[in-house]
């Protein structure tokens, strides 16, 4: 029952591995192999898949897909991703993010997951070996899966309609006491067409501000107009408390980092 | 960095070979490299792992350890509990006569902090040793527990240690270290206006890069190197000794070079029960704190509620103070009677008040015993006493830093604790905070000096 | 949203040493054939460098450059008792028995130079560079080196000396807690620059000017490592840190270092120090112990900054976001 | 306990060892090839004190596991000095007193050399940057920056 790696070729013969007892999947091994080091001797095997093709990053036609184990810091540095690369560098210090992966931040609990913040207001779809899922069906249900994520797959947006902000006390590097994405589509005027906003530490996992989204639609993204939007941040969400921050500080600047992110 | 040498020039001989020459560290050659051995560098053929099972609780009563299962773990070479440590009893001041024998190495009958020390496993592998670890089996009958030092200082407040029979450390001045110094009543009395103001801090960590940890090695000629990086060699080589029932003989320290302390260091925790495992199992053992266990286990900077009321002249002479501390020193003493009683000492601060009360409680309650670290027993009345300093300014609409000048203690001045002020220069780094600055006070401040009172 | 600056300011001394408990070091010194100087300590060095500063307080005793000494210490076969490194005591305790021995070692030295050149002992000085010279006329002159060949192969000399520094216990007398707690005491005044964000509550510490009085920078470079150390964990002690952010709730404790919160490199305020030298009476050329006095001021300062930006006052460490952002409300309340 | 091979190249030499399954690179270049410049704070990705670097990426070596790092490059502090002669972040960090403790030099050099290697004139933005993966308790990092500023500057200079 010591610790063993396996490493298959193919994510099938993987997945296959993973649903025996006490496996767990390795990724950029930022969460599992920290357990495992930590003494969660629940896990007695690590799986993975040594499958470069999982690691590319495709982008065309205005569309990208993330293989699950590309890294935080390959996206970062991409140079058709610059609109996500904000929400990639929030990710950890320079180490880490040459670690973490896409599919393993699909997992990570709050208050970490900044770049699952950005997914969900991306309304990335998940593909698994079993399929495709929409991104928030697939959060709901991530502590019972026991699917390999394969790859994220979203429409590039572009740097003006994309906004993402994450609020740690601790610089550059320093964990969430919230993150926000944002994605605005606005007409020439600035009236807001379409919102998808999405918020990190607000509950377990990312979940969407669909009050907000719903006040914005409408409206310019001036201090006036962003007020019911703001007055509306609050609906909905179980901030967490921890070391960081209590729930109730994270409730009450919420509204002011989203005002200041929607007026930037 | 700049020194500023026109002060003090006359009291001060200059012009030395080495010192006052900022020589290259010898060590920093082999931190750069990499080659600076510090204690877990070592790795020894055959080393076991210790891993510590804890109190998942607070406080509850032991009512059966069951270590079977553990025992037949793959890899498991040895299980310790209370009754294979020969003097079952944490000792940190003894040599000194301050401390009490309050605390066990590993708990007996009873856990009075969610992570107290119960089991000691030993095996092969840290997996190894985390896998038996997981199979202990504690039965436990939880106690309520107390948090806050107010609720366990009421009467029918859950008692956190017995050896006490209250929850504060009785000196032999009584429930508290007492200075008195005046008559602090009568300096009210006269004063223009009076503050009362309570300020609290929480435990705060050392968080050394380099968690605490040992590895000792069975010698062949019957003694046991210890390989530490304790702050205190003979501190924790003398405890040793006394805890294995060991004469100090057979005990070999080798230290000295550390990853930072910080006063996180010198609670000589891992030692005793390292040792006792090298000698049972006649192995070597590394008993290395993990980060979690670092930054939660390991003694803190002790919690600390202080409570100041002073009478103050509207001219801004503080006539009279009274400062109440409360140390929280967690279930167990360690360093924290001696912390509580420094800071009896430290108070009222740098200034000359001619009526001065002050009480200092150590109290005890259901969290990680808390010690010594950098400025122990100082920091945080620190910080009460100057915010306090500049409440008391502003009351009586006077500049902070004037203030300070008005009440600064200078050479000859006689401290609360009697003993008569030497060497003071508090006057000369406010003069000299000023300029730097640009906070300008009236001349007659820049023109003091600590050596004398002019007019 | 506003941001809001304050300043703030704080004095403080610090003592050296715990009397309250007896606080012995030892030291012994010996050189080698050939004239080098080995220093035997069981005192430990943290990383703030104390070998470092007693090999540069023996060359200066003994009066050879600091590379002709080596330091052994912390292993308790060999090095003589030190109570440890703690209450700022390091520098003090040791530094006096390291001069003490050194002593002993310099004047059996000079003895052995002495009747090499034929000259009394007392008219002999060191050049600071490895040689022993008659006072006013340096052209007599013989090397460490040579002395100490001698001493080893011609006259049987050990050059060596023992050092033994003691505090005695002092007993606070029950009453009126008359005591002597510690011996010298260090001096500090620091002044904080703050901006408040009055939305948030997030605090950025804009600069600190810290004025520290040690009594002897023994190597400026080393003090100033310290005390730029010591005034970011000032900060972080004032903005940031506890095990126990809850408290007296004992939830939610942190674990690692993203959860136990510290001023990152992206963090670090602009740091201004100047040290003032009165040199103590009983300090090793005078010094105090800077190490743990240069972490308090930049507490209390960064508070009155705080309050002197937005007009509250945070009573508990640490000053964070939430509880400044608390107390806004409840002054906005009325 | 399963032992698997391992193979991989260390500061330029072939190192060939076998290790337990689910060995972290950390504990595999400590206790099995005797390399323990890499230091372990944490083992939770905390601290960056066991920072490395594999083919060319800073990466902490106690979240990687030995066996994922078969044919891999592999470059650590105890390395960096050729032939005696230090590299010149092991100067500077001497030069600008950078260390104190020294537990987290190793890795806070790693940091600084991936940064140099490829932005050999960082901005002060850039070095924070750069070792914000790394903790360091002793100094106040402001020395650190320093050094790191500094070899760049020594670099440039060598360069010209």
């Amino acid at each position: 029952m010591s610790l063993a790696l396996q490493t298959f070729s193919t994510v099938k013969d993987a997945s296959a591995a993973l649903q025996a007892a006490g496996s767990r999947y390795l990724g950029g091994g930022t969460l599992v192999v920290r357990a495992a080091n930590e003494g969660d001797v629940s896990v007695s095997s690590l799986v993975r898949v040594a499958d470069p093709g999982l690691s590319r990053i495709a982008v065309s036609g205005g569309k990208v897909r993330l293989g699950a184990s590309a890294t935080m810091a390959a996206i970062a540095r991409h140079p058709e991703l610059a609109a996500l690369a904000p929400a990639a560098r929030a990710v950890g210090g320079p180490a880490i993010r040459n670690m973490a992966t896409v599919g393993g931040n699909l997992f990570a609990p709050a208050p970490y997951g900044d770049f699952a913040v950005a997914l969900l207001a991306l309304d990335a779809t998940v593909f698994t070996e079993d399929g495709e899922m929409p991104i928030e069906t697939f959060l709901t249900g991530r502590d019972t899966s026991r699917v390999i994520v394969t790859a994220v797959g979203f429409s590039l947006p572009s740097m003006e309609s994309f906004r993402f902000l994450k609020v740690s006390r601790v610089k550059p590097k320093g964990v969430s006491v919230l993150s926000i994405a944002a994605l605005l589509q606005r007409t020439a005027d600035g009236t807001v067409t379409s919102a998808r906003i999405a918020l990190g530490c607000m509950a377990d996992r990312p979940i969407r501000a669909l009050a907000t989204e719903k006040a914005l639609l409408g409206s310019k993204l001036t201090p006036q107009e962003i007020a019911p939007a703001l007055a509306a941040a609050g609906e909905g969400i179980t901030p967490i408390t921890d070391p960081i921050a209590s729930a109730w500080y994270r409730a009450e600047v919420l509204p002011v980092h989203l005002g200041r992110l929607l007026s930037q | 960095m700049e020194l500023r040498k026109d002060y003090f020039a006359d009291v001060r001989k200059d012009g030395l070979h080495e010192i006052g020459q900022p020589r290259p560290r010898l060590d920093s050659p082999g931190h750069v490299t990499g080659k600076t051995a510090y204690f877990a560098d070592r790795n020894f053929p055959g080393m076991l792992h210790l891993k510590m099972v804890r109190s998942p609780h607070h406080h509850a009563r032991i009512r059966s350890i069951d270590t079977s299962e553990a025992e037949k773990h793959p890899g498991v070479v040895k299980i310790l509990t209370a009754k294979d440590v020969p003097h079952n009893v944490y000792t940190i001041l003894i040599l000194i006569q301050i401390g009490p024998e309050d605390e066990t190495v590993l708990a007996d009958g009873k856990v009075r902090w969610k992570g107290e020390a119960v089991v000691a496993v030993l095996a092969e592998t840290e997996r190894a040793a985390q896998e038996a670890a997981a199979k202990v089996k504690v039965d436990y009958e939880v106690l309520p527990a107390v948090f806050d030092m107010e609720e366990a200082l009421k009467p029918g407040a859950p008692l956190v240690n017995e050896y006490h029979g209250q929850n504060y450390y009785l000196y032999d001045s009584g429930e508290c270290r007492k200075v008195r110094f005046g008559d602090v009543e009568a300096g009210f009395a006269g004063a223009d206006h009076i503050l009362e103001q309570s300020y609290q801090s929480s435990p705060i960590e050392h968080a050394p890069t380099e968690t605490t940890g040992c590895v000792v090695v069975p010698e062949s000629n019957d003694r046991f190197t210890c390989y530490t990086n304790t702050q205190a060699m003979f501190f924790t080589l003398d405890n040793a000794s006394i805890i294995l029932q060991m004469p100090g003989s057979k005990l070999h320290f080798v230290g000295g070079t550390v990853g930072g302390g910080f006063g996180g260091k010198v609670d000589v925790i891992v030692e005793p029960i390292a040792i006792l495992a090298a000698k049972l199992t006649g192995r070597p053992v590394c008993f290395i704190y993990s980060r979690e266990e670092e930054m939660q286990i390991s003694s803190p900077r002790a919690a600390e509620k202080v409570v100041i009321k002073d009478g103050v002249m509207k001219d801004g002479r503080i006539v009279a103070r009274k400062v109440t501390g409360y140390t929280d020193a967690g279930a167990y003493s360690r360093h924290s009677p001696y912390g509580a009683q420094k800071g009896a000492a430290h108070y009222p601060g740098p200034y000359t008040i001619p009526n001065v009360w002050i009480d200092t409680y150590c109290v005890y309650t259901n969290r990680t015993p808390s010690s010594a670290m950098r400025g122990f027993g100082v920091t945080i009345g620190d910080f009460a006493l100057e915010v306090q300093m500049d409440k008391l300014a502003r009351l009586i609409g006077m500049d902070p830093l004037e203030f300070r000048f008005i009440n600064a203690y200078r050479d000859g001045d006689m401290k609360a604790h009697r003993q008569p002020t030497e060497g003071a220069a508090l006057i000369e780094c406010m003069q000299e905070a000023s300029r730097a600055a640009n906070w300008p006070v009236a001349e007659k401040y820049m023109a003091m000096s600590s050596y004398r009172k002019e007019a | 949203m506003a941001i809001r600056r304050g300043r703030g300011v704080a004095a403080i001394n610090y003592p050296t040493g715990m009397n309250l408990g007896g606080d012995p070091t030892q030291a012994l010194v010996h050189s080698t054939p050939t004239g080098n100087f080995m220093v035997t300590l069981s005192s430990v060095d943290l990383g703030q460098g104390m070998k470092q500063i007693m090999a540069q307080i023996c060359a200066e005793t003994i009066g050879v450059p600091t590379d002709r000494v080596v330091i052994d210490t912390a292993d308790t076969d060999t090095g003589p008792h030190c109570m440890g490194t703690f209450a700022s005591r390091g520098t003090h305790r040791a530094g006096n028995a390291v001069i003490q021995a050194a002593k002993e070692a310099r004047q059996v030295m000079l003895e052995v130079a002495a009747e090499e050149l034929e000259v009394n002992a007392s008219d002999l000085e060191t050049d600071g560079q490895g040689n022993i010279q008659v006072k006013g006329a340096p052209q007599k002159s013989i090397s460490i080196f040579d002395v100490a060949l001698s001493a080893h192969f011609k006259r049987g000399r050990s050059i060596s000396g023992r050092g033994m520094f003691l505090i005695p216990r002092s007993y606070p007398e029950k009453e009126t807690g008359a005591m002597k707690p510690s011996t010298c005491y260090a001096h500090a005044c620091t002044v904080a620059e703050v901006e408040v964000d009055d939305e948030t509550g997030e605090v950025t510490v804009l600069a600190v000017k810290n004025v520290f009085e040690i009594g002897r920078a023994l190597n400026p470079k080393m003090v100033e490592q310290q005390l730029v150390g010591g005034s970011w964990m000032g900060i972080s002690h004032a903005l940031y840190e506890t095990t126990e952010p809850y408290y007296p709730n004992r939830d939610h404790g942190g674990t690692d270092f993203n959860q136990y919160l510290m001023p990152g490199p992206g963090d670090l305020a602009k740091t201004e120090i100047i040290v003032l030298e009165r040199p103590s009476a009983d300090g090793p050329f005078g010094a105090k112990g800077p190490g743990e006095m240069c972490a308090n001021p930049q507490i209390p300062a960064v508070a009155n900054a705080v309050f002197d930006a937005v007009g509250v006052r945070v009573d508990t460490l640490p000053i964070t976001p939430e509880r400044i952002l608390r107390a806004l409300k409840a002054q906005a309340a009325g | 306990m399963a032992k698997v091979p391992v193979q991989f190249m260390l500061n330029g030499s072939e190192k060939a060892e076998f290790v337990e399954s689910g060995t972290t690179l950390l504990n595999a270049l400590r206790d099995k090839i005797g390399d323990t410049s890499p230091k372990g704070g944490c083992h939770q990705g905390t601290c960056g004190a066991c920072s490395v670097i594999i083919d060319g990426e800073l990466r902490l070596s106690c979240l990687t596991l030995a066996e994922t790092c078969i044919g891999a490059d592999i470059k650590t502090t105890a390395g960096l000095a050729e032939g005696g002669v230090l590299h010149p972040l092991q100067r500077a960090f001497l030069d600008a007193f950078a260390t104190q403790c020294g537990f987290c030099t190793p890795g806070m050099i790693m940091a600084a050399k991936v940064l140099l290697d490829r932005t050999p004139n960082p901005s002060r933005e850039d070095v924070v940057e750069a070792l914000s993966g790394n903790i360091c308790r002793c100094t106040g990092y402001e020395p650190i920056i320093q050094a790191v500023l500094l070899a760049a500057r020594a670099n440039s200079q060598n360069a010209a």
